[in-house]
């Protein structure tokens, strides 16, 4: 039942991906990316990633489309502007895409509860959770304890986005002559 | 301890002097009175290293690479070249004073300081212990004589300066650099030995290619088709020609080839090899074109350019005869041609600060306003030639020796014709300074010699071409006892 | 009744596929806007009801912050077509100066 | 906004829920779904909701810009600071165990306290990632001087697809 | 009992999908964005609405079914309002409804 | 106790510093605490790099959790060698950066520069002392992130549009690795180095870990701007602020090239990653490729900026080959290289700076008479230049020895001849700017010497390119150290 | 049924590599941003699939469930979304400038504007 929307599911966002392609709109592709965000966040609930799938909706189709939609106020630019150069990016797209699908071959299936993935590290992580950090979420206590110094890397990642941007845009970022005019 | 101390200052106080110099430069006399006492100084303690040099000294002085030591230590044949430069340095001085001052020419403080820091690079080279310091040595002094050569900082010195860097450096690094890894990937050391470390260390049929990776590698001397830097080089000031051509680069270069073949290779593996034999050829080559080359230029100190290539390649030639004898000959010539081309180029500056000619053509007659200076010249060229009452002969003989104990005729007639071109192209400037008669007679009167300063000089190393013929018996026995210490 | 979830999951879906093509054929911005709005409701309602396909009705929360997101995100949208601009200051929000 | 009376009251109803639902995410994230960075993000687009509707000096006023960086940094700073708690308490850096004499509740404490920073670096760079962004557009309208505010709408629609109507 | 509910959460949730799909072919088969929007207004309100209360009679009393209130109160709150949004900026943008007579 | 965290301070001490100075605000505070925690995290490293050279690989576990569970920092010769590389250049760099960043950067905006830096300095210290293959991914956008940011803040305009490209190239080579990762981790189910490395030659025939291989290679090498994919490099380069130049030139791609090296010979084996793979050919390819076409390239470069960027190519080039002859020797050359070319391009970079500070310009016709006016300056440009072409007694020549002595080892004398003739070409593009420099006429108007400010940390750099040319014996030794490590021979 | 099986992957690759186009052919820096995250989503999706375990459900511990999906995958996506939007973020600040500076956010445009080329 599940393999069924999660068949759908895909498959819409397929259509998704290309509509963003093919629109010149910008602000369309901006509306269709947070679509596409939000359905992406749908997918993720399909296949049993909850906080992910909180995650993606909130920053996808949330900060994200917000953040595009704020240049797109700024900066004004409504269509892109379409160069015809897609030989080259067509073959380059399609020799990874055939790396990809090459590495898929001998792939363990989705959902095989016996592929590699599944057998090594992550049972500890099941068992130990409750009796070493016992709280129920295993994602939480993964992320915070046995991989947190990762998430003080992500922490340190947003952080470095905010300065990052309060550089860029901040109140003094403009050019001094035009601090004079103001 | 006290003979490291001296090997040690030897190198460093032509750089102390440098800086001393450039610390004096608002004050040209100052400036010059340090530049002449830092060089006589020099020469006193090379002659004490010369004096002491009954044991081997040796001074390593860092550790840049595991197994590859910087470091000097003293040997017959360094000796004798960092005496020669070293004398030369304060007779150079002496020139130069006169000659900058009488040209009036800019950057003279920039000129002593890199000539002293080329001169420390030379003594570098002469008391290095192993190839790698040499080659230090020879690359610092590339880069510390090209600021003189651009001295004049002209279009045309700039062409000259690059074609002189482009050639230096490209052959270093191009040849004899890639010579030396595949040297110590095959031995594990570089130091110099006597009778060679490359015995049984190599496939002998890369042994050829090897030396021609030195031969050519070395830049320095100027062996054909790398000979192109210099003429390149002659738009140097005169003082700077002499150090180019007698006191430091190119004695440097075949400096070089001679350690290389005597105590890298070792002269026995060559002759049981006879991978000197088509490199000999080259050398021998070499001496009859550049001769033949300088028939033909007009402008004298692209004529004694010339010549020094064909000198240089008697040197070549006779490490490639790979006897003691020549070996011998060669290092004579090193001293003896030293002498003899730094007159012949001190004439010519001479001849230039008096009159701003170049072309020999213009000189006719010019013998009997500037007599002294010509006189000079004669004896130069005689010595270049070889001919008796000059040192020239000595070495010459020698090396006509080493040819004939090889049993190569045909080098030693390669040496007869190339002395024949020599008297062709070189004792004419003499002759037509002496008897023809200038063209334009009225000016004759107005013509005198040169300062003072650049007529003594050039008086002293005319004198000392003579002295050698006289006294050239400890010069023999010093290179000699190279050989003897292999024993 | 998994079978049913399923099934309205299916219709949801349906429903999903079709706002979808309003949003990829526009015209105006206002219907994309429309579309991505009934496409947020939509998506609400079916991860309220993969909650219950899946046996773990507690992922609600997600659902809520849809409906959270999904409301900034048109606001911000309508904003930004009336002003250009999501900082704008109302005059209302100045007169109590 | 000033004609959409609608949307201010539905606002001023909504973002206390939302500000609510954010702290329910944060402390609720051990037992379900959720965590700092869902709750800082919620937290964030809490604010990014009023300053959309109430405008941008408005929120200024009520949560100042300097007031924002300085939480954003405050939030890497408690988080690594645990870890240096830990270090001083004799743990690895990050070990929480160390941080209470039992073990578990060590470990629920320290993600609590990470959890926590987590949602407050998060939370305020949202904010100022809106300040500036929306910011930056005001500084621009006021160096033109004028505002075009309908004429933009129109223009927007100009799109291929709205052509073929 | 049991299946009681189940029947009857059964026929909610199914007809709510059946709104939802009727909705959502309005929405694309209308002819003006005002039309459309009534369109959608079936999907949010009674598709939604029909949907939410049959999951509701699965959850029981329960943390669940406070946050499917939730949901659908803030359902209730927010389509409404951003419809009436949608609805004004786009009258306020230029967008004029087709008349009858064209349609 | 200090010492058993050596690990974990390395990195947190720049990270915890990072948000202080958002705090601080005030200028100079900042720079004083950058500074500060900048020689600090150098004492580290030099102290871990002590500790792994004569006491073995270090191992800290982050949060107390055992290697495959937790992030485990894993510090071996080779990361703390780069780890002193890193440290060591930021550290000078940033005693340089006080007066140029203040020259380039509006004053309200410094701090944050700082903060930048800081958190750029984390990110690279973090990727290399890491053990955790996803750690390395994070700490890699930490990294990217703020040299995006540095570069973006460069005086010209252009430098938005470098920094935008460097942010796309960079984000497509971050992610590239991302998917690498994924695809080994769906083989071997471990994200640990170590215990990849011991689960990987199970897997090692499948198509997955193929392509999972090709996919690292390609984003590290995007990241390391080896040869094809250093398109965002030169531009980069050229825009970003003068001191942030010199840093990220003497760091980041060093960093990149440490990954490739680890997931080459510690990960992977070499057998697998250059034999199977055939990376040995196509890396050698491409590194002569590079450094012959880029050395090319700078000699036509007007911008002696832009110059140096391509050199930087070209010298990545280097390090490449000596990777892909894969002995002792080649890797000793490659990871030697690492450390002499941080010296030399951090060195000619600062020169460039001062250059900038006074003259404003970096065009090589700007640079007239420079030479006179700005002597040493100038002079430590000529040195650094040297040392890029790799005259004796600088560390350039280090370099060039062990790689031409690694060719020749392999008996490929058309490598050991390459080498060596590409340096030439090096002498072309050095030697028109000393020409310029040298023997320009100088336009009207007075420019002073550089202050000492800026011209101590040139020197620094400078005197280290001779000093570690003399006396290589310690670098080397670690070079070679590091080269054994990697091949496990040690 | 293998094909099946590796449906999940083959439409991520899709996806992937649209927007791989996307940033690649665009010149327009705004939809490069847009390709570029479009890209990253399908990466995170192709992690999450990696950690689908059939008949499996959310790693939230429950007393009467045994079989949970892989919640590792889960932890290394929730910081790669966070990275994504933190280069989203970045990436739209450089856009606002750059169009501050050369008023355009096409890339042509920008690289043929007067200073751009030296």
């Amino acid at each position: 039942m599940v393999a069924i929307v999660d068949f759908a599911l895909l498959a819409g966002l397929a259509v998704w991906a290309l509509g963003i392609v093919h629109l010149r709109s910008l602000f369309g592709a901006a509306m269709m990316f947070g679509i596409y965000s939000l359905h992406c966040a749908l997918i993720f609930v399909v296949l049993d990633a909850v906080d992910v799938a909180f995650t993606e909706a909130a920053v996808g189709a949330g900060i994200s489309t917000v953040l595009i939609l704020s240049t797109l106020a700024i900066t004004g630019a409504k269509l892109e502007v379409r160069h015809s150069r897609a030989m080259m990016p067509l073959l380059i797209t399609g020799v990874i895409g055939a790396a990809l699908i090459y590495a898929s071959l001998d792939m363990p299936l989705v959902g095989d509860p016996s592929a590699p993935a599944n057998l090594h590290v992550v049972p500890r992580y099941l068992q130990g959770s409750a009796a070493e950090i016992n709280i129920p979420n295993v994602v939480t206590s993964v992320l915070a304890s046995y991989r947190g110094y990762d998430t003080l890397g992500e922490v340190t990642v947003i952080f470095t986005a905010g300065i990052g941007v309060l550089c860029l845009l901040g109140r003094h970022s403009r050019k001094r002559s035009r601090r004079r005019r103001e | 301890m006290a003979a490291q101390g001296t090997l040690l200052l030897t190198v460093l106080l032509p750089l102390l002097g440098a800086v001393l110099i450039a610390m004096c430069n608002s004050k040209p006399n100052l400036r010059e009175t340090v530049t002449l006492s830092t060089a006589t100084l020099l020469f006193l303690l090379v002659l004490q290293l010369l004096g002491s040099d009954a044991q081997q000294t040796e001074l390593i002085i860092a550790r840049p690479l595991p197994g590859l030591p910087l470091s000097l230590s003293t040997e017959p044949l360094g000796l004798l070249f960092a005496t020669v430069a070293s004398g030369l340095w304060i007779i150079t001085t002496i020139y130069s004073i006169g000659y900058m001052r009488g040209n009036k020419e800019q950057n003279q403080t920039r000129f002593y300081v890199f000539f002293a820091v080329s001169i420390s690079a030379t003594l570098g080279v002469a008391l290095s212990a192993n190839l790698f310091t040499l080659f230090v040595f020879y690359e610092v002094l590339t880069l510390s004589t090209y600021p003189l050569v651009t001295h004049k900082g002209t279009e045309e010195a700039k062409r000259g300066g690059r074609v002189y860097l482009g050639v230096l450096l490209s052959t270093s690094i191009g040849f004899l650099l890639l010579a030396m890894v595949w040297t110590w990937h095959a031995v594990g050391h570089l130091n110099f030995t006597p009778g060679g470390i490359l015995q049984g260390r190599i496939e002998p049929g890369f042994l050829p290619l090897l030396l021609a990776l030195y031969l050519f590698g070395i830049g320095k001397a100027a062996l054909m088709p790398f000979h192109r830097w210099l003429p390149a080089a002659m738009v140097a000031p005169t003082p700077v020609s002499a150090l180019l051509h007698a006191v430091a680069v190119v004695k440097a270069g075949v400096f070089a080839v001679l350690k290389v073949t005597v105590y890298i290779f070792g002269l026995d593996l060559l002759r049981d090899t006879g991978a000197n034999r088509w490199l000999m050829w080259a050398a021998a080559i070499t001496v009859i074109l550049a001769s033949l080359v300088a028939l033909t230029k007009d402008n004298l100190k692209a004529r004694l350019a010339y010549s020094t290539v064909s000198q240089l390649a008697y040197i070549v030639l006779g490490a490639m005869l790979v006897n003691s004898v020549a070996i011998i000959g060669g290092g004579m010539h090193i001293a003896t041609h030293a002498l003899g081309k730094i007159t012949l180029f001190f004439c010519a500056g001479a001849i230039y600060v008096a009159t701003h000619k170049t072309n020999i053509s213009e000189m006719d007659g010019l013998g009997k306003s500037m007599p002294v200076t010509y006189a000079a010249m004669l004896i130069g060229s005689l010595s270049i030639i070889g001919l008796p009452l000059t040192g020239g002969l000595w070495s010459k003989w020698y090396l006509a020796l080493g040819a004939a104990a090889a049993e190569q005729w045909a080098i030693l007639a390669v040496f007869m014709v190339s002395s024949l071109l020599n008297v062709a192209y070189l004792l004419i400037i003499p002759i037509r300074g002496f008897f023809l008669t200038p063209p334009g007679s009225g000016q004759a009167g107005t013509i005198q010699e040169a300062p003072f300063a650049s007529v003594l000089a050039l008086s002293l190393t005319a004198l000392g071409c003579i002295a050698l013929f006289f006294f050239a018996q400890p010069l023999y026995e010093m290179m000699a006892s190279m050989f003897e210490r292999q024993l | 009744m998994i079978v049913v979830y399923a099934i309205t999951a299916l219709l949801i879906i349906l429903g999903m596929f079709i706002a979808m093509a309003r949003g990829l054929r526009g015209p105006t911005l206002y219907d994309r806007i429309l579309a991505v709005n009934a496409f947020g409701s939509l998506t609400v309602l079916m991860i309220a009801v993969l909650g219950f396909l899946m046996g773990r009705p507690e992922f609600l929360d997600i659902a809520l912050v849809y409906v959270l997101i999904n409301f900034i995100g048109t606001i911000a949208v309508l904003k930004f077509f009336e002003y250009q601009d999501l900082g704008r200051q109302s005059s209302y929000s100045r007169r109590p100066k | 906004m000033e004609h959409h009376i609608v949307l201010r009251v539905v606002a001023k109803l909504l973002i206390p829920i939302i500000l609510l639902f954010a702290l329910y995410v944060q402390f609720h994230g051990d037992y379900g779904p959720g965590g700092g960075f869902q709750a800082g993000v919620i937290f964030g687009a809490g604010f990014i909701l009023y300053a959309l509707i109430f405008g941008l000096q408005t929120t200024k006023q009520v949560i100042s810009p300097s007031f924002v960086h300085g939480m954003s940094g405050a939030g890497v700073l408690l988080y690594a600071g645990v870890g240096v708690i830990s270090l001083f308490r004799g743990g690895n850096y990050l070990d929480y165990s160390v941080l209470l004499s039992d073990p578990v509740h060590g470990q629920h404490l320290g993600i609590m306290l990470i959890e926590l920073g987590v949602g407050i670096t998060v939370a305020f760079v949202m904010v100022s990632l809106f300040y500036a962004f929306a910011g930056y557009r005001q500084i621009e309208l006021r160096k033109q001087g004028s505002t075009k505010q309908n004429d933009v709408a129109q223009a927007s629609d100009a799109d291929p697809n709205g052509k073929r109507q | 009992m049991m299946l009681f509910i189940d029947i009857v959460s059964a026929v909610c949730l199914i007809g709510g999908g059946v709104f939802i799909v009727i909705g959502s072919i309005g929405l694309i088969r209308m002819p003006d964005f005002f039309t459309r929007l009534h369109a959608a207004g079936v999907c949010e309100t009674l598709g939604a609405w029909l949907v939410l209360l049959g999951l509701l009679l699965q959850s029981g009393w329960s943390l669940v079914s406070i946050k499917l209130i939730m949901i659908f109160l803030l359902l209730v709150i927010t389509g409404p309002t951003a419809t009436h949004a949608l609805a004004k900026s786009a009258l306020h943008g230029g967008v004029k409804p087709k008349h009858l007579d064209q349609g | 106790m200090i010492s058993a965290h050596l690990p974990a301070l390395q990195v947190v001490i720049p990270l915890l510093a990072a948000p202080a100075c958002v705090v601080i605000r005030q200028f100079t505070a900042t720079w004083l605490l950058a500074l500060s925690v900048s020689w600090i995290s150098f004492f580290i490293a030099l102290s871990l790099l002590w500790q792994t050279f004569h006491l073995g690989t270090i191992s800290y576990s982050l949060g107390g959790w055992a290697a495959p569970w937790g992030i485990e920092y894993r510090v071996d010769v080779v990361n703390a060698f780069v780890l002193t590389i890193v440290s060591g250049i930021s550290s000078v760099v940033l005693l340089y950066a006080k007066e140029s960043i203040e020259q380039e950067t509006h004053i309200k905006r410094i701090h944050l520069v700082y903060t930048g830096w800081l958190l750029c300095l984390t990110g690279l210290l973090g990727i290399t002392i890491t053990g955790d293959v996803f750690n390395v991914f994070v700490f890699l956008e930490i990294s990217s992130l703020s040299s995006y940011l540095l570069v973006s803040l460069g005086p010209d305009r252009r430098a938005l549009t470098a920094a935008f490209q460097y942010l796309v190239m960079g984000t497509i080579g971050a992610t590239f690795i991302l998917i690498g990762v994924g695809l080994l981790y769906m083989m071997t189910g471990t994200l640990n180095m170590a215990d990849l490395a011991q689960r990987i030659p199970e897997v090692e025939h499948t198509t997955t870990v193929h392509a999972g291989f090709a996919f690292l290679v390609l984003g590290i090498s995007l990241k390391a701007a080896v040869f094809p994919l250093h398109y965002w490099l030169p531009n980069a380069y050229t825009f970003a602020p003068s001191a942030v130049t010199a840093f990220l030139a003497g760091t980041a791609t060093k960093v990149s090239i440490y990954l490739l090296l680890r997931f080459f010979f510690d990960i992977f084996s070499e057998t697998f990653s250059l034999r199977t793979m055939r990376l040995d050919v196509i890396l050698l390819i491409l590194g002569v490729i590079a450094i012959f076409s880029m050395s090319l390239v700078a000699v036509y470069q007007q911008n002696v900026k832009r110059m140096l960027a391509y050199s930087s190519v070209a010298q990545v080039g280097y390090m490449v080959i000596g990777i892909s002859l894969a002995t002792a020797t080649g890797l000793t050359a490659g990871i030697i290289h690492l450390f002499n070319h941080a010296l030399m391009k951090g060195a000619l970079f600062l020169a460039l700076g001062c250059i900038v500070y006074r003259l404003n310009s970096v065009e090589l016709k700007d640079l007239a008479g420079a030479g006179r006016r700005m002597p040493w300056t100038m002079a430590a440009f000529v040195v650094g230049g040297l040392s890029l072409i790799g005259v004796p007694a600088t560390v350039g020549f280090i370099s060039k020895w062990y790689l031409v002595l690694a060719a020749l080892e392999r008996d490929w004398w058309w490598l050991a001849f390459m080498i060596v003739a590409s340096s030439l070409l090096a002498v072309l593009y050095i030697w028109r700017v000393v020409e310029t420099a040298y023997f320009k006429a100088a336009p009207a108007g007075h420019i002073k010497e550089a202050p000492l400010s800026l011209l101590l940390p040139t020197w620094i750099l400078v005197a280290a390119n001779i000093y570690f040319g003399i006396n290589a014996v310690d670098t080397v030794n670690f070079a070679k150290r590091a080269a054994d490590q990697l091949l496990g021979v040690f | 049924m293998s094909t099946i099986g590796l449906y999940n992957y083959w439409i991520v690759f899709f996806l992937m590599m649209s927007g791989l186009y996307v940033v690649i052919v665009s010149t327009n820096l705004i939809k490069k941003i847009i390709g570029l995250n479009i890209f990253q989503t399908s990466v995170f999706i192709f992690y999450i699939s990696i950690g689908k375990v059939r008949g499996g459900t959310a790693p939230i511990l429950a007393d009467d469930i045994t079989l949970y999906s892989n919640p590792l995958p889960h932890v290394l996506i929730l910081t790669a979304i966070v990275v994504g939007v933190a280069t989203t973020a970045l990436g739209l600040a450089l856009i606002v400038r750059i169009h501050t500076a050369f008023n355009s956010v096409d890339e042509e445009q920008i690289y043929t504007s007067k200073d751009s080329r030296d």
